[in-house]
């Protein structure tokens, strides 16, 4: 199907239904109930889900496959966004052009920069691409302010020159974004009982995005270029003394996966006309390092899983705040009760990132192949009671 | 008669040290060359200059009349020169059948190509040759292991089977037999003579070994402290006393 | 003139800084060839030793005073160091006041302690992983020291003044012939500096005339041979981490008076260090050096003012430029070896 | 079955049975859409209050986010009622907003206008939220307000102090409390004029940034009105830690006064290293060298220890403030949390039950009906004097402190010391002052 060998199709089958239902799934519980808490489907999250998954599937394609870690694939996302806010400001407040123009601005931008910096490898590549991406994090901040607006982040205004559509609607707001009409803002919202579900059109465009983007990973993963991609990784002098020449392989990796990166700054800036610098700063570079590797780099679906759960952690576990916790343990006596709030609050809430930092190190250090590893030892776990040891090396996800 | 390769007066030295003095060496087309010499002798030095890692202070090296020198290794790998290491040099952490394919590719693609939506296997007919290629060296039935988990023997075959994917007309070979066994090193030399019978091939080899050397060779030339000391049949060889004085004292 | 070794003195400062750290994160890489994203986190936790160290100094009892009101007008807790009434108030407030040289003592064991805790408790296990895995997982520890501190100490910066005496600055321009308040320097900053000189010269000295240092420059030029000559090289590993804690500890310490210490500082010099390093050329002492004071010194002249007018912003980023210019030119840093950290 | 309500913020809300027939279908009447974004329907609403509590703000938010509680507490008739005792307008009964209990929920913003917009999102579109409040910075501030005014829902800035939050970037949905740089260095001029002379050299430091710019503009347009001279500005970036560099040449400069145009972890860092150089112990020009900080907080003030003792700087409030009002909310705060409140927690404080105010006022939680009660509103008793909110920008006008820091503090909260409080006649502006030009309030939206 579709190209693809029998395993990869189910696996994209699976991908694509799970986040077309994602707006279910990722709403289990009642929304008055105590436990909705968890719940983390709507809008805004489910677009970052799945955007963020973008980022991290373009980046597993330089990282998994050819080993070279950057550290400064944040830029391309920024650079992504600020272009796909201007293309709102100028020209209309239709997604395509603004998509299509963050996609190639990143793709020139990361030309340019991988051209430079792959001409090291190892920590001296790390270090240039990390390099490159702060100096663009603290030009963008001050002086290149009149592109890129600086500290408050490239905004909407009313006084905008749109080419195609107005300035200001009717009404006197800004014109939001859209699909040939269809707003990305606007959301289905179906109430079941004491369940609610909403469905974004904003949600679905990114879902579909990435689907189509999760797709082009699988043929660039199976493709004669993923596998010299993985050869590079693997051994690059038997790859020179083979007649092939690394560095074109290698960059055009580094675009590509630059080029994933604007895709998901555009898609951002879609969602949400806003492009800030913090979205270069070195640490959220970083970020989709940690997504990556927390998911299993080098795997297909790895990233996709990093990215969700990191996402989740950021804004589900962050609000949960001393009331809160008082309110779940209201059941325990007083004293019990005031224990385990303060054993437990140090970890939640604004301390979300201490516990982020600790299940980084624990998967880091019992699961170097990220969670998807984890998932494979629970299923050899099962498979291993009615299965003989056919568990024989299998080729890399 | 020009040979197939030719190298004119190269010298390369490191610092105070002269690793190669004016060495000339002409190999014939088809045939296969031993380059012999004690450790230290320049042999590792002499092949890096063939294949582009290193670059000669002075001379030449024209394969099939062209120079060498100045182009990069996949350049000259392109050009017709293969070279199997010492210690295997293969994709670990691929397939078995991956590492085939990709000498294939390399063959038919040429050093770069963005070939990014097909699937690999979909090329049947460079898939067809990987097998082949494998089935030829015994190999079958080991496709989908990864390249790392095999035994020493079988990646050295491996290593050779993906220098002979690409229809090398110069096989360069490492000491292909360092650290071998002897049952190993047997095998290697009737793989190794099976290939000179089958193919259009010149081979040129360095070794330690002088029971593979003699096996295979046609001509040797014996290098010492870099410079050529004697070119002559393996018969002449055997009893050139320069050649014994050369290896005096190293114990073998 | 005077402007330029104005920021001459400057940039050996900030230098001595950036050097001091990079000294310590190379000593690990040289030595134990792993890239210590926790570094940063242990420059920060010295400079949090000068803070315990001056908390518990001024630890106090409180008292009453009835002719004072707090904010809700209730008496005012008037709060006495213990130290002031067992030593009485000179000799007590003098000890308090000198707290950030006495963390110096204060610092060097529990550094050293953290040190043997992190190498043993998880480093050790990564000598073997790819590099990616030991900064991920040193990246994450960081975050975790630093959420921890922040957990005791809050996230505001803690003001930790340096002893009275050396408030106030130096007029060196008067020394060299120039009006007086032209090149001032304060004391601190100059006892900071030579106090850089000295621990790097303490730590080239360990390494070139001890035993020691001589298995331990050994091992940073061929980690596989020191291992087959039967040296216990484990426990020499262990003790290497422990000194390079210490001196990204000492670092911190004597920093804390210059910036008051906050929870994500060692953040803050994290991403600079790493540059200072490969900017060095990883796993080389001298390098480390060079590089912390030749990015410190470009670093005050991109801050002059007649230079932003001809590059404007070129301060914020001329760390950076500096680093790919000197990694495109030289490749290995400037003093690198070949071979270290290019896969 | 279903009942399709198209809206204008596209909003189709559907009742389905739930996938069994024995369970009834939910049908939305048209009294619970009640055509604004988040309409409360049951018997509480829900506030957001979107504070950093990570990053280097984290204790500003902390702060705020005290206050907040505190205000919420109040609202709904816990405690001794604080300020609402004291407010002039008395239509807050303590049973909650317009009868319905005040509830809240939190997030973090981090200190950067994506994660902030990112968890100002998701309390209006997971939790419902019928506000936002709090935030410790000027681009988070202008962030989330853009948010706001697109989602339909009123947003009330924290601590944000750059003349955009109500110049060029005001929003029809948003409204400051807080002061800005343009009261900053109206209020601080006449008393760096009676304080230092009309006669100084002023050497300014700037972040380089939106914020750092209009303050500097602010404060550099103000002191040179009273005859002082500009003898330079420099941008810092806002990266830099150490800021020796910087400090370095200002003796030589002629300058006789520094201006640190510098917040948070910036200020802290700027104002002790110029200490450091010992640059309050020179004479320059005949005249003792001098160092304004144009706006303090509670927090760098502590942060920056006894380096600010005799420093000048401005605030929105402070605890000192002996009215009737700031007495009752600092009884109230210190009895519960065991200190004083900040000028930020004061802030989000104050806007709080401004808020609820607003809607009972409006007898509606319309984001509209709650912005025309806002407009124009004058009222007193909040700790800062007679306050009016301005309808043309939705900025505040109230009196601002100048403050000092304290040369013998008694603990670790008396940090800083009041000087004047500047009357508001002297802070206002017209609203198409040049600083605050080139934006436009536009439509109040009430979302859905």
């Amino acid at each position: 199907m579709f190209g693809l060998d029998k395993k990869d199709a189910t696996l994209l089958v699976i991908v694509a239904i799970l986040t077309l239902c994602a707006p279910f799934l990722l709403n289990p519980f009642p929304s008055e109930s105590a436990l909705a808490q968890f719940n983390a489907g709507y809008p805004d999250l489910m677009q970052r889900f799945v955007i963020f998954g973008i980022f991290a599937i373009g980046f597993n394609i330089l990282f998994g496959l050819t080993g070279y870690l950057s550290f400064g694939h944040a830029a391309f996302l920024g650079v992504g966004s600020y272009s796909a806010v201007w293309m709102f400001k100028l020209l209309s407040m239709n997604v395509i052009p603004a998509i299509i123009l963050s996609v190639v601005v990143a793709g020139l931008f990361s030309l340019l920069i991988g051209f430079i910096s792959l001409r090291r490898s190892g920590i001296y590549f790390s270090i240039l691409t990390l390099a490159f991406a702060q100096m663009s994090f603290n030009l963008a901040y001050s002086v290149l302010t009149p592109i890129t607006n600086g500290e408050t982040g490239l905004q909407l205004t009313l006084n905008d020159p749109r080419i195609l559509g107005q300035s200001a609607t009717a009404d006197g707001s800004i014109p939001v974004t859209s699909l040939f009409g269809l707003e990305m803002r606007s959301t289905y919202e179906l109430v079941m009982g004491p369940w609610a579900f909403q469905f974004n059109a904003g949600y679905y465009l990114c879902a579909v995005i990435m689907v189509l983007a999760f797709y082009m990973s699988i043929r660039i993963f199976r493709s004669p270029f993923g596998l010299m991609l993985r050869a590079i990784k693997s051994n690059q002098t038997r790859m020179s003394y083979t007649g092939l020449n690394p560095k074109p392989y290698t960059l055009a990796a580094f675009v590509i996966s630059g080029m994933y990166a604007g895709l998901a700054g555009g898609l951002m800036a879609s969602m949400d006309p806003l492009a800030g610098a913090e979205r270069m700063q070195w640490t959220a570079s970083g970020e989709v390092v940690l997504m990556t590797i927390l998911g299993g780099a080098g795997t297909l679906i790895g990233p996709v899983l990093g990215a969700g759960f990191i996402k989740y952690f950021e804004n589900i576990f962050s609000k949960i705040n001393d009331t809160v916790l008082h309110s779940w343990f209201s059941f325990m006596p007083d004293g019990l009760e005031n224990l385990v709030v303060m054993l437990v609050y140090p970890f939640i809430g604004k301390g979300w990132h201490l516990t982020l930092g600790l299940m980084f190190m624990m998967v880091v250090i019992f699961l170097p192949g990220g969670l998807v590893e984890g998932g494979q030892r629970i299923r050899r776990l099962f498979r291993r009671k009615d299965d003989t040891p056919a568990a024989k090396t299998e080729p890399a996800e | 008669m020009m040979g197939i390769l030719e190298v004119k007066n190269v010298n390369k030295r490191f610092g105070g040290l002269q690793a190669l003095g004016d060495v000339n060496l002409s190999v014939a087309e088809n045939s296969v060359h031993a380059i012999i010499g004690p450790n230290g002798a320049g042999k590792s030095t002499l092949l890096n200059c063939l294949v582009g890692k290193l670059m000669p202070d002075t001379g030449s090296v024209l394969f099939d009349g062209q120079s060498v020198l100045g182009r990069t290794p996949h350049e000259i790998n392109q050009m017709g020169i293969s070279r199997v290491f010492q210690t295997p040099e293969i994709f670990g952490e691929l397939t078995v059948l991956e590492n085939m394919m990709i000498p294939c590719f390399a063959k038919r693609d040429g050093s770069f190509r963005m070939h990014a939506i097909g699937h690999m296997f979909d090329e049947a007919e460079l898939v067809e040759k990987a097998e082949h290629m494998l089935e030829s060296m015994n190999m079958a039935g080991k496709h989908h292991m990864h390249a790392a988990a095999m035994s020493r023997g079988d990646k050295r075959r491996l290593e050779i089977a993906m220098c002979l994917a690409q229809e090398p007309r110069l096989l360069l070979l490492d000491e292909p037999t360092a650290g071998m066994a002897r049952a190993d090193t047997n095998n290697t030399i009737d793989l190794l003579k099976q290939i000179k019978d089958e193919r259009d091939i010149t081979i040129a080899i360095i070794e330690h070994d002088m029971h593979v050397v003699f096996s295979l060779a046609e001509r040797i030339t014996v290098l010492a402290q870099g410079m050529p000391l004697v070119e002559d049949t393996p018969e002449n060889i055997k009893g050139h006393p320069k050649v014994k004085e050369a290896y005096l004292g190293e114990a073998h | 003139m005077d402007a330029i070794i104005l920021q001459i003195l400057n940039g050996l400062d900030k230098g001595s800084a950036y050097a001091l750290i990079a000294l310590g994160l190379t000593l690990i890489f040289g030595t134990l060839g792993v890239v210590n994203f926790a570094h940063g986190a242990l420059f920060m936790i010295g400079a949090f030793c000068a803070v315990t160290l001056s908390k518990i100094l001024s630890l106090s009892y409180i008292i009453l005073d009835e002719t004072q009101t707090d904010f809700l007008g209730k008496p005012l807790k008037v709060k006495v160091p213990y130290a002031e009434s067992w030593f009485g108030p000179e000799i007590g407030a003098a000890i308090i006041d000198w707290s950030v040289p006495l963390a110096i003592l204060f610092s060097i064991p529990v550094m050293l302690l953290i040190g043997f805790a992190m190498e043993r408790g998880l480093i050790k296990h990564f000598y073997k992983r790819p590099h990616a895995d030991q900064i991920l997982v040193t990246f994450g520890l960081a975050i975790v020291m630093q959420e921890i501190i922040k957990y005791f100490y809050g996230a505001n910066p803690i003001p930790t003044p340096a002893p009275d005496v050396f408030t106030g600055s130096y007029d060196f321009g008067v020394l060299l012939g120039f009006d007086p308040n032209v090149i001032i320097y304060p004391y601190w900053r100059l006892v900071y500096f030579g106090f850089s000189a000295i621990i790097i010269g303490a730590v080239f000295s360990f390494l070139r005339f001890t035993t020691f240092g001589m298995v331990v420059r050994a091992g940073m030029a061929d980690r596989e041979t020191v291992g087959l000559l039967g040296i216990d090289i484990d426990k020499r590993f262990t003790l290497m981490f422990g000194i390079a804690a210490a001196v990204a500890g000492l670092a911190g310490v004597m920093y804390a008076p210059i910036n008051s210490p906050n929870y994500h500082m060692g953040m803050d010099f994290l991403v600079l260090s790493f540059v200072v390093v490969v900017v060095g050329g990883m796993g080389s002492l001298p390098g480390a050096v060079l590089a912390g004071f030749l990015l410190g010194t470009l670093e005050s002249f991109a801050s002059m003012n007649e230079v932003k007018s001809i590059f404007p912003g070129i301060d914020q980023i001329i760390i950076y430029v500096v680093a790919i210019l000197i990694l495109l030119t030289r490749p290995r840093g400037l003093m690198g070896r070949k071979g270290v950290m290019e896969d | 079955m279903s009942k399709l309500n198209l809206t204008r913020r596209g909003v189709i809300k559907t009742g389905a049975a739930a996938g069994t027939a024995l369970a009834m279908p939910t049908i939305l009447t048209a009294g619970s859409h009640a055509g604004f974004t988040n309409a409360p329907t049951g018997s509480s609403v829900t506030l957001g209050f979107n504070v950093p509590q990570t990053g280097p703000y984290a204790e500003e938010g902390m702060d705020e986010l005290r206050a907040q509680e505190l205000a919420v507490q109040h609202l709904n008739g816990e405690g001794d009622g604080g300020m609402m005792n004291t407010f002039s307008s008395k239509a807050l009964k303590g049973n909650g907003i317009l009868g319905k209990k005040v509830e809240f929920v939190t997030g973090d913003t981090q200190t950067k206008s994506d994660a902030a917009r990112a968890s100002a999102k998701s309390m209006i579109e997971k939790d419902g939220a019928i506000m936002v409040n709090g935030g410790s910075s000027s681009g988070v501030a202008i962030a989330v307000q853009g948010l706001c005014q697109e989602a339909g829902i009123i947003f009330m800035a924290g601590l944000t102090h750059s003349n955009d939050t109500t110049g060029k970037d005001k929003k029809a949905n948003g409204f400051r409390h807080f002061f800005n740089g343009y009261m900053s260095a109206a209020a601080l001029a006449p008393v760096l004029k009676s304080a230092y002379g009309d006669d100084r050299q002023a050497y300014h430091l700037t972040a380089d940034y939106t914020w750092g710019w209009t303050q500097q503009e602010s404060i550099a347009a103000a002191t040179e009105a009273m005859g002082w001279n500009t003898v330079n500005n420099v941008l810092t970036p806002l990266a830099s830690t150490d800021f020796s560099s910087y400090i370095a040449p200002v003796l030589n400069s002629g300058a006789d006064v520094l201006v640190l145009n510098h917040y948070g972890g910036n200020m802290v860092n700027s104002l002790t290293n110029a200490i450091q150089f010992g640059l309050r112990d020179k004479m320059v020009n005949g005249k003792k060298f001098e160092i304004v900080v144009p706006l303090y907080s509670e927090l760098m003030a502590a942060g920056a220890g006894e380096n600010v003792q005799g420093v000048i700087g401005s605030m929105n409030w402070n605890w000192q403030l002996q009215d009737a009002g700031s007495k009752a909310f600092v009884k109230s705060f210190g009895e519960k949390y065991g200190r004083p409140p900040s000028n930020s927690a004061h802030t989000c404080y104050v806007q709080t039950l401004l808020y609820a105010d607003a809607c009972e006022r409006a007898g509606t939680f319309n984001p509209c009906g709650v912005g025309e009660a806002l407009e124009g509103f004058d009222f007193d008793g909040l700790g800062n004097g007679p306050t009016s909110y301005r309808a043309d920008d939705h900025q505040c006008f109230k009196d601002v402190l100048v403050m000092k820091g304290k040369e013998n503090p008694t603990n670790e909260y008396d940090t800083l010391e009041i000087v004047e409080v500047t009357p508001r006649a002297q802070v206002e502006y017209a609203p198409d002052h040049p600083m605050f030009a080139g934006g436009q309030l536009g439509a109040c939206n009430p979302g859905a």
